[in-house]
């Protein structure tokens, strides 16, 4: 009993932290803590085989799964606090204690038969009980989980995966390509130069200034350009003085970015 | 030592045959090459499918007699108590079987999309990105569409004979999670169709719990998840109850939810709108039927007992699910979501029969609320799937063209297709001459019988309200000029064709004379305990 | 076999005719089929009618054959001389409705073959309707005259056509779904004493109590009321009629509108006898309200096919009250007018429809001297006229004299009240004969011909039958008359004996 | 021969549908065709006649059926017709008169383009005329009081282009309509009461009746015979039907027709016997549409309408003596069958003075017409003397008598019917002095002539009759032809010797001529004097004493906006009720759509909102 | 037995709730996880309180599913993240009305 009453409150504490957590990784590792504690309760309750699939499969497995995919969609993302949709948090608020009040009062007073207990079930030992169980009573809700672990394969496949159409190009095939491309179109087959030269700035999403004044785009990295974050380090003043040292050309290059 | 679990595996072999032929739809997938995988999956489905059929036909047939049994349902408790293979169950086999034949054309139609499947070739692409053009130009096909669909099935069917809480809960995922991805894999509108997988997912993930938080306390309840002995404990039982009676609410929720009742149905007109139409079609019968089945095998068999603690609500329920259905769907625009509220309608009228839990007279065949409503499932899923089909046929540059102003003038430009669809409509709307009004009819006798006439009277006129929907369509495809180009009906292929025009057969028939059907449906007894 | 043979001809006519090759490109081919068609089917109902043993009463050329045992539906046929009468309406009506549509100007003249279709369909199942004597098949067949019926307008009729078909349905529906919720409760009362059975002949005999018979009634009678139509749920007939072709306004008034009359004789007062004792002063009041708000409002009217439809919202008004004031002369009657004002009101609506093709507006007021030009369709206006405020000599005052002298005997009030009815009459169709036929020619209508050849053919038959039968209604009342006393004496009701009865004697001088 | 009562009507029956169904075919030789038949129902009534007088008093009613007209129940109606007494003068009058204007049509109707038509309603009148008097059944004699009806609005619309034409025509039919109303009303009455519609069963079964019984009967018939009769206060369409052809007046809206109503009041014999309430009422209702008539009669310039006065005026005499109950039966089929003969020979005569004015009919436009139409001026002049009671002249035994049974049935009666027969001669007086004598008035272009002798032959025989007629009573002789319909009549108690009474009246008479001659001695306007300088007695009865605006207030116009309220009512009341549920139906509609806002996190609030629901539904249903 | 019930109320609430107000779709989709995990912790407190252990194998099994419901769940998560770089339920409303 010891155990429930330290443990349910640290339950409803990390249940209310997934509803209250701003950043989704914290709202995670509350249900973790459920889910630990979950585990523990079990064992407490005579089932020591869930207490150990708690653990493995739920904790273990089940969670991660969601760390993975917060990470790919970014973890650091936190949900704005200002509720999009009118009155759904105090209608969300009221149903819930309604909800919770009525089960409590419409259930809580018929639970008072005594308890049984476990203990002649698990004569055999729990896992042998369960195992029992599930290959004769439940052998075929047991048969179908197998058409829902397919499922979730096939599923995941069809929605996630990508079949690869166009064979990718290997380190010899780029290479070649980068020699022709020089032969036919000038194209320097070097790298490209490096950023952070420019005397303010020293980083790779500044990108490097040509002795002409003008910037070298290539030289910050294709993945930060593309999402628009390359710092535009022309707004300097000194750059902007000598732009104009240098006239007209470079001006209309300029607007042309 | 665990004894074998005894299995009779020859009644229960539609369920295997279903599930082991979308196994096999797995290894053609990993084994053949990509240009023989859609025709050799097409076909294996079929075959799979037929021979279920099949099997289940000669199961029906060697289901022992409600004399043999000594009561009076047809069939016995198998599989260790978990299955029942009674006389309702396996006419929703076969129903459902039926329904995923006829969806089958739909999902093999491939003369729409330029020799492409209706679905989308690589659903991992991006929408509107290079990937998914070349995905385009190599011709791909998501054929694990089939397999999903025949995991689906299989989860159906336990799900409509399942006896204990915890196999129908995991039926109830096994029909789930395929359909879940089915909906993402729309070829056209992408987005929508996302969408639409994502409200499905949130919304069953959520619903599901319910039903299982029901079990739960059911089992708390009566110490068991076997729904013959909480019918025991339910029948013995001298409290009032309060466990069972949230119990049974919560379960009511889950299954309410998979059926599209008010206030569970919100997710079906997105959901039907977003997902690709065969899907949609297959989905709107065959889901329907089984979870419909499903909730009064539940309500019937374990809570049989308290009926009377029941039935107020689920009349309230029917009620509301109705004339909100009807009412609703007077105001669509779009012809798929249209639908949706007619299936929300359709399912209030069918709660109609079921909650008036009529079940006879001994050894009198009359219309119960089971027989009635079996017969009310045939006959929308048939027409279900046919008007869905015409659905995918209607289309223009884009694709579907489901905005119903597109569809003026259809009468004028091609008056056969125009036509099934009002049969189809009109049978939805309970026209006598079509199957729809037979089914009507059913369930309002069934409701009547069991004593509830005044659900009866709104009933009809919830569908006198529902008819003005329907009839709008049809004056809006006959009597209405074209606007501008109006549609583009393409051709039809061939199995789309043999899929409406089935459907159409069907609803006559079963309109005209719908005696043979009536009559097994009567047979088919009542569910076993 | 006869009664199938007699209802599916014009059906086969109709599938014919819609699925005869080059049929939309042919309308000429289309009308000589389908008048050929509903040709057939007249010789045929004569027939039957000569057949028909008037003397015997009861049900004659009864077929019955099981049709959906799982609900104890049977297919089953049978004429008694109420059905009779109303056969021959339609299969009368039916060649001159046909012959009178052939000049009409469709919306979509290449879907021609279409609209005679429906009107050989819709024939075929109003056969059937008076034929049933299933009500489950009954109603079936009821509910599906609204579909052709529905096409008809929606499809073929004028301006707001789209807007009265479904006005016209939704309300037909909405009363004909109440009707089939009182089927789904005999059903689950025939079921509860043992087989259950929709045959008239078992219904009749059903024990009910008196609440649920009262119930059912309603749900029987509300759909008829708004089939007939009664006041207040007429509203849609107006409308409807206003919408359509002649042709289409007549098959639907004449033909499709007697049902629910017909059906309140044979379904409401013989199935629910104590019911229908019990609503009787109710539907009589209701029906007497129906004769003078109709009148009234025909008054009002400037759109002639409005007026026309109102007027029959008056004479149905005299039927229903016929029928409810359970006396063999009021109910002969009332079957007897349903008869005249299928007459009446063919000839009222297709010669106005005429009139209304060559002016190209239906608005009174744009009317005026006609007679002038065109004597014979003013002529044969008047005496559709003449026979719609039934002028005595007119087969329609012998109908609706019986209705009032049967309900005068039951009610001396409201007999008179609606007697009323009879001068607001002579003002409707004076009024309306004044402002389009008399006076100065308008402008504009000079160009108005006078009948052709095909028109007179068409409308020749009914004025002559008007005329004949307001002299001779003989023959037909002596198929009625037995017919209806069962009815009477099933209600439980008797002919009210009069206080200071004419001796025999003298009685017998007049024999 | 008796038993052919059927063919008298049969023969201008044929005679009406054969020129109608020939059509234009028959336009030459048509109104020969019309003439022949009414000619051949006289010679065949004739005949009928004579045998009828030559059989034994007792034995001199025939009935014969043409079978059972229709019958349901207790109901039974026999198509039968009965030639008795009262019926056989009443062919004569129809049929005889009847032909003599068909004649004298021949050359009115000569420049009319229609006229085989304007020949076959006349002919469809007289079968409907003689089927009202020969109808041995109320039903059946319904059929034919509504056949003269229609045939009645066919004639007096004749002319339909003319919009007052067809508006007198609607008018006298719908007035008529509410006549029927009562007459419906008997009918019902009678069958509910007696099981039958047969007249001699329902007069003979009377006295089982209760008195009101007869009472009610006797009104509604009054009602029917007010409608047809032109009696106060149904009598407003009268005055308008002047707008048929005057053939159509002299025939339908003089001699015949309008009479209708003293006809079914005879025949009604004993139901008037029975009841003293209902006889009093037809007095008082003769009596003042007597006085009415006359009223207008003396204030009109038109001159069929003066004459249309008149007719009511003298119908109301003859009501007034069928009102006396069998006192004055007879005397009232007497006046009936004298003023038949007088005033359609007045009719005519001013036919032929229209014909010859260029159908004008304003007296102030005529004048010294006495010169150029002499033979209409003498025929019209025997007309007027026999109208006005000239000694020795037919309505000189015809009103007197009425005259004196009214007196001995109540001395003011009979005064007021006195004073009835001073106007009378003072506006026939007027009517002579404004037509015949003085200068002439007319136009210059209008050349008067008199009229071709088609014409004026009917006009002699008419007047012939007009002076004869009285003949008829000669030796008491038409009181007892009619004693077994009308009961024996008792002479009158007067309160003075016969001879006074005869010597006032002729007293007044001859002051109502005198006057009438004193007044219009000199030249009259041919302006109308505008009502504002006129009397506010003559103002009324140029006004028709303003019934047609009584009837419009408290009729028309109430009907009127009633019409328009239901109209109103019907769009926005009940069809507003329908079409509003659909509106409404649609903005619910419109409204619960939004609940489908498209997030997820709404639809999972239904579900769990709905759950709740669902807990509390069960626990309620359970624990309440 | 009771307070383990009622925790689980709580819990089953509290997910349910969270399913109502967060707006990430992952974490409204852990929100059904807890739910599913106070569903469990009733199921092990029936079994004990029955003493059969039908209640613990419909943990297990509800273990089970909950995985497979978890790999399709954020497979369509992902799929839909990567068409609108965006996880917020809220985002996702074509469908409406």
């Amino acid at each position: 009993m010891t155990t429930f009453w330290v443990l349910a409150p640290i339950m409803v504490i990390a249940a209310m932290g997934l509803i209250l957590a701003r950043k989704a990784v914290h709202a995670a590792l509350c249900l973790a803590v459920v889910m630990i504690s979950l585990a523990v309760l079990y064992a407490v309750q005579d089932a020591p085989f869930l207490f150990a699939v708690q653990i493995i499969v739920y904790t273990g497995a089940i969670m991660m799964l969601f760390l993975f995919v917060l990470m790919l969609v970014g973890v650091d993302r936190s949900d704005s606090l200002v509720e999009s949709i009118k009155g759904q948090r105090l209608a969300a608020a009221v149903v819930g204690i309604l909800f919770a009040v009525t089960l409590s009062i419409g259930v809580g007073q018929v639970v008072v038969s005594s308890t049984i207990g476990l203990d002649q079930a698990n004569a055999d030992g729990n896992v042998e009980g369960l195992a029992a169980l599930l290959f004769t009573r439940y052998v075929i809700a047991f048969e179908f989980t197998a058409a829902l672990m397919i499922t979730a394969v096939l599923g995941a496949m069809v929605l996630a995966h990508r079949e690869r159409l166009v064979t990718p190009r290997s380190q010899t095939d780029l290479q070649k390509q980068r020699m022709r491309d020089y032969a036919e179109q000038g194209r320097h087959p070097g790298n490209p130069p490096t950023p952070g030269v420019f005397a303010l700035h020293n980083a790779v999403d500044t990108p490097a200034l040509l002795p002409d004044g003008t910037t070298a785009e290539e030289s910050v990295p294709e993945s930060l350009r593309q999402r628009g974050q390359e710092r535009q380090g022309l707004d300097d003043s000194a750059v902007q003085d000598r732009l104009r040292e240098i006239g007209p050309d470079e001006d209309e290059e300029d607007a042309d970015r | 030592m665990i004894p074998a679990a005894q299995l009779d595996y020859w009644v229960l072999s539609p369920l295997f045959v279903v599930a082991g032929f979308a196994v096999l739809g797995l290894i053609l997938e990993a084994a053949l090459g990509r240009r023989y995988r859609f025709v050799v999956q097409t076909i294996a489905t079929a075959i799979g499918l037929v021979a279920a059929l099949v099997v289940s036909v000669l199961v029906y047939g060697d289901l022992r007699t409600p004399e043999e049994a000594g009561h009076v349902a047809r069939g016995a408790v198998e599989a260790e108590g978990a299955v029942t293979v009674d006389g309702p169950g396996v006419i929703t086999w076969i129903m459902l079987l039926v329904f995923a034949l006829l969806s089958l054309g739909l999902f093999a139609e491939r003369r729409f999309e330029a020799g492409m499947s209706p679905f989308t070739g690589r659903a991992a692409d991006i929408p509107g990105s290079d990937e998914e053009s070349q995905a385009v130009q190599h011709r791909l096909e998501h054929t694990e569409v089939f397999p999903l669909m025949l995991f689906a099935l299989s989860g159906m069917m336990l799900f409509a004979t399942a006896n204990d809480l915890i196999t129908m809960f995991v039926a109830l995922e096994v029909l789930s999670l395929p359909l879940y991805v089915l909906c993402a894999l729309s070829r056209r509108r992408r987005l929508i169709s996302q969408e639409a997988a994502m409200k499905y997912f949130l919304l069953g993930a959520f619903s599901s719990v319910f039903f299982l938080y029901g079990a739960a306390l059911a089992y708390g309840y009566s110490g068991s998840l076997n729904l013959t002995i909480i019918d025991e404990a339910v029948s013995a039982r001298a409290d009032s109850g309060g466990l069972l009676l949230v119990a049974m609410a919560m379960i009511a929720v889950g299954l309410l939810f998979k059926i599209g009742a008010v206030p569970f149905h919100a997710w079906t007109p997105d959901v039907y709108q977003g997902a690709p139409t065969p899907v949609t079609g297959f989905m709107a019968a065959a889901t329907k039927a089984a979870a419909f089945i499903a909730l009064m095998r539940v309500f019937f068999v374990a809570f049989g007992g308290a009926s009377w603690d029941w039935r107020p609500t689920f009349w309230v329920v029917a009620v509301i699910t109705m004339v909100f259905g009807s009412v609703v769907a007077i105001a669509q625009t779009d012809v798929k979501r249209m639908l949706a509220y007619s299936s929300i309608a359709h399912a209030g009228f069918l709660l109609v029969g079921f909650s008036a839990a009529y079940v006879g007279i001994a050894n009198e065949a009359v219309l119960t609320s089971v027989s009635s409503v079996l017969f009310y499932l045939v006959v929308y899923g048939v027409a279900t799937i046919g008007a869905f089909a015409v659905v995918s046929v209607v289309r223009d540059s884009a694709g579907e063209t489901t905005h119903l102003a597109k569809w003026t003038g259809l009468g004028q430009r091609s008056p056969w297709l125009a036509g099934t669809f009002a049969l189809f409509m009109l049978s939805f709307a309970g026209i006598p001459l079509t199957a729809g009004f037979i089914g009507k009819w059913g369930v309002f006798a069934a409701a009547w019988a069991g004593g509830t006439w005044p659900l009866v009277v709104i009933g009809v006129l919830a569908s006198a309200l529902a008819a003005y929907f329907y009839v709008r369509v049809i004056v809006l495809m006959f009597f209405t000029e074209p606007v501008g180009d109006g549609p583009t009906v393409a051709a039809p292929g061939v199995l789309t064709t043999v899929v409406i025009a089935l459907a159409a057969i069907v609803t006559v028939v079963l309109g005209v004379l719908p005696g043979p059907l009536l009559d097994i449906v009567q047979h088919a007894g009542a569910f076993v305990r | 076999m006869m009664l199938t043979v007699l209802a599916v001809t014009p059906i086969i006519g109709a599938l014919l005719v819609a699925c005869w090759p080059g049929a939309s490109g042919n309308p000429r081919l289309v009308k000589v089929l389908a008048l050929a068609v509903s040709l057939i089917t007249l010789v045929l109902a004569i027939v039957v009618a000569a057949q028909f043993d008037a003397a015997e009463g009861g049900y004659q050329f009864v077929e019955q054959r099981e049709w959906i045992p799982a609900i104890g539906a049977h297919y089953a046929l049978g004429l008694n001389g109420i059905g009779l009468t109303l056969v021959m309406l339609t299969t009368i009506l039916s060649p001159i409705v046909i012959l009178a549509a052939w000049g009409d100007r469709l919306p979509n003249p290449a879907r021609t073959h279409t609209y005679f279709a429906w009107m050989l369909a819709l024939e075929g199942l109003a056969i059937g309707v008076f034929a049933a004597t299933d009500v489950f098949l009954f109603y079936l067949l009821f509910e599906a005259t609204l579909v052709p019926l529905y096409f008809l307008i929606g499809a073929h009729g004028g301006v707001g056509r789209s807007y009265a078909a479904v006005k016209f349905l939704i309300y037909n529906l909405v009363g004909g779904l109440l009707m089939l919720a009182s089927i789904v409760g005999l059903y689950a009362l025939t079921t509860r004493a043992g087989e259950s059975s929709f045959l008239h002949s078992e219904l009749i005999g059903l024990d009910i109590s008196a609440g649920t018979e009262k119930l059912l009634f309603l749900g029987f009678f509300i759909a008829f009321a708004v089939k007939a139509p009664m006041w207040p749920l007429h509203t849609w007939l107006p409308d409807a009629a206003a919408s359509s072709t002649p042709s289409t306004a007549v098959l639907m008034v004449s033909i499709v509108d007697k049902i629910g009359t017909f059906a309140m004789i044979r379904w409401c007062l013989e199935i629910f006898p104590g019911a229908s004792q019990w609503a009787s002063p109710v539907v009589m009041v209701l029906a007497v309200i129906s004769i003078l708000y109709g009148a009234l409002l025909a008054i009002g009217q400037d759109d002639i096919r409005r007026l026309i439809a109102f007027t029959s919202v008056s004479h149905f008004g005299f039927i229903v009250l016929g029928i409810f004031a359970f006396t063999t002369l009021s109910t002969s009657g009332a079957t007897l007018y349903m008869f005249n004002h299928g007459l009446s009101t063919a000839v009222l609506f297709l010669v106005t429809g005429m009139l209304i093709a060559r002016r190209g507006s239906a608005s009174i007021s744009e009317f005026g001297g006609v007679q002038k030009i065109a004597p014979v369709l003013a002529g044969i206006l008047l005496i559709g006229g003449l026979s719609s405020l039934s002028l005595p000599g007119l087969a329609p005052f012998i109908s609706e004299f019986m209705v009032l002298a049967g309900t005068f005997t039951v009610s001396i009030p409201l007999a008179v009240i609606a007697a009323f009815g009879i001068i607001l009459a002579a003002v409707y169709i004076l009024l309306m004969y004044k402002r389009t036929m008399t006076g100065p020619l308008r402008p504009g209508l000079d160009g108005i011909r006078e009948l052709d050849g095909r028109e007179f053919t068409a409308l020749a038959p009914a004025v002559v039958l008007i005329i004949a039968l307001g002299f001779v209604p003989g023959p037909l009342l002596s198929v009625i008359n037995p017919s209806v006393e069962p009815v009477i004496a099933q209600v439980g009701a008797e002919d009210p004996v009069p206080p200071h009865p004419v001796d025999a004697a003298s009685e017998g001088a007049h024999e | 021969m008796l038993e052919l009562s059927w063919l008298l009507i049969a023969i201008p029956l044929a005679g009406a549908a054969l020129l109608l169904v020939w059509g234009k075919g028959a336009d030459r030789f048509g109104h020969l065709i019309a003439t022949a038949a009414s000619a051949a129902a006289f010679v065949l009534g004739l005949i009928m006649f004579v045998e009828l007088i030559g059989r034994g008093a007792d034995d001199r009613s025939v009935t014969t059926s043409l079978g059972t007209w229709f019958e349901a129940g207790r109901f039974h109606v026999e198509f039968a017709f009965t030639f008795d007494q009262l019926s056989s003068l009443f062919v004569l009058l129809i049929t005889g008169v009847g032909t003599l204007i068909h004649v004298y049509s021949i050359g009115y109707m000569a420049h009319d383009a229609r006229r085989r038509r304007f020949f076959a309603y006349l002919n469809l009148f007289v079968a409907a005329m003689l089927t009202l008097v020969l109808a041995a059944d109320y039903l059946v004699l319904f059929l034919g009081w509504e056949g003269v009806g229609l045939a009645s609005f066919l004639l007096i619309g004749f002319w339909q282009h003319k919009e007052t034409a067809a508006a007198a025509a609607n008018k006298a039919f719908i007035m008529n309509r509410v006549g029927d109303l009562g007459m419906v009303i008997a009918l019902m009455t009678m069958f509910a009461t007696f099981g039958t519609t047969s007249i001699a069963a329902v007069n003979g079964a009377i006295d089982s009746a209760s008195g009101s019984t007869a009472t009610a009967l006797g009104l509604l018939l009054l009602v029917g015979a007010c409608g047809k009769s032109a009696q106060v206060p149904l009598q407003a369409w009268l005055l308008d039907a002047m707008e048929g052809p005057t053939p159509v007046s002299a025939l339908i809206h003089a001699a015949t027709m309008v009479t209708a109503g003293v006809y079914l009041v005879v025949r009604s014999a004993g139901i008037y016997d029975a009841s003293e309430i209902a006889r009093t009422v037809v007095v008082i209702v003769g009596l003042v549409t007597l006085l009415v008539g006359a009223w207008i009669g003396c204030a009109k310039d038109d001159i069929k309408k003066v004459l249309a006065g008149s007719t009511m005026s003298q119908i109301g005499y003859m009501m007034l003596a069928a009102g006396l109950g069998p006192a004055g039966y007879a005397f009232a089929i007497f006046h009936l069958l004298t003023h038949g003969f007088f005033k359609a020979n007045m009719f005519l005569g001013a036919g032929s003075v229209m014909h010859a004015m260029d159908d004008d009919v304003d007296m102030r436009h005529y004048g010294a017409l006495r010169r150029a139409m002499p033979i209409t001026f003498v025929t019209f002049g025997l007309g007027y003397l026999a109208i006005i009671g000239f000694p020795g002249m037919s309505g000189f035994f015809s009103k007197d008598k009425i005259i004196e049974a009214a007196l001995g049935y109540n001395t003011w009666i009979g005064l007021a019917a006195m004073i009835g027969a001073g106007v009378t001669a003072f506006y026939m007086t007027r009517l002579m002095m404004m037509t015949f004598f003085g200068e002439k008035r007319w136009r210059d272009e209008v050349h008067p002539h008199e009229s071709p002798s088609v014409m004026t032959i009917p006009l002699i025989v008419l007047a012939a009759a007009s002076v004869l007629g009285g003949a008829l009573y000669l030796g008491g002789w038409i009181t007892d032809w009619l004693e077994p319909i009308a009961g024996h009549a008792e002479h009158p108690h007067l309160p003075v010797p016969v001879i006074v009474v005869q010597l006032g009246v002729m007293a007044v008479v001859a002051l109502g001529v005198a006057a009438g001659v004193w007044l219009y001695r000199r030249d009259v306007p041919d302006r109308a004097a505008a009502d504002a300088d006129v009397s506010i007695v003559t103002r009324a009865g140029r006004h028709e004493i303003y019934t047609n605006e009584v009837n419009g207030a408290l009729v028309v116009l109430p009907v009127r906006y009633l019409t328009r309220l239901l109209v109103w009512l019907d769009a926005r009341g009940i069809d507003g009720t329908v079409t509003g549920t659909a509106d409404r139906i649609g903005e619910a509609s419109q409204q619960l759509r939004r609940t489908q806002t498209g997030y997820v996190r709404s639809y999972a609030l239904g579900i769990f909102g709905g759950a709740l629901l669902v807990v509390l539904g069960l626990l309620a249903v359970t624990l309440a | 037995m009771t307070e383990y019930i009622t925790l689980s109320f709580l819990l089953f609430t509290i997910g349910a709730v969270g399913v109502l107000v967060r707006r990430n779709a992952i974490v409204v989709f852990m929100c059904v996880e807890l739910m599913l995990n106070a569903t469990n912790l009733a199921f092990v407190s029936f079994a004990r309180q029955h003493g059969n252990l039908d209640g613990q194998t419909a943990a297990f099994f509800v273990m089970v599913v909950a995985a497979a419901e978890v790999v399709i769940g954020l497979a369509i998560i992902v799929s839909i993240y990567r068409t609108r770089r965006s996880t917020s339920v809220d985002e996702a409303n074509l469908l409406k009305a």
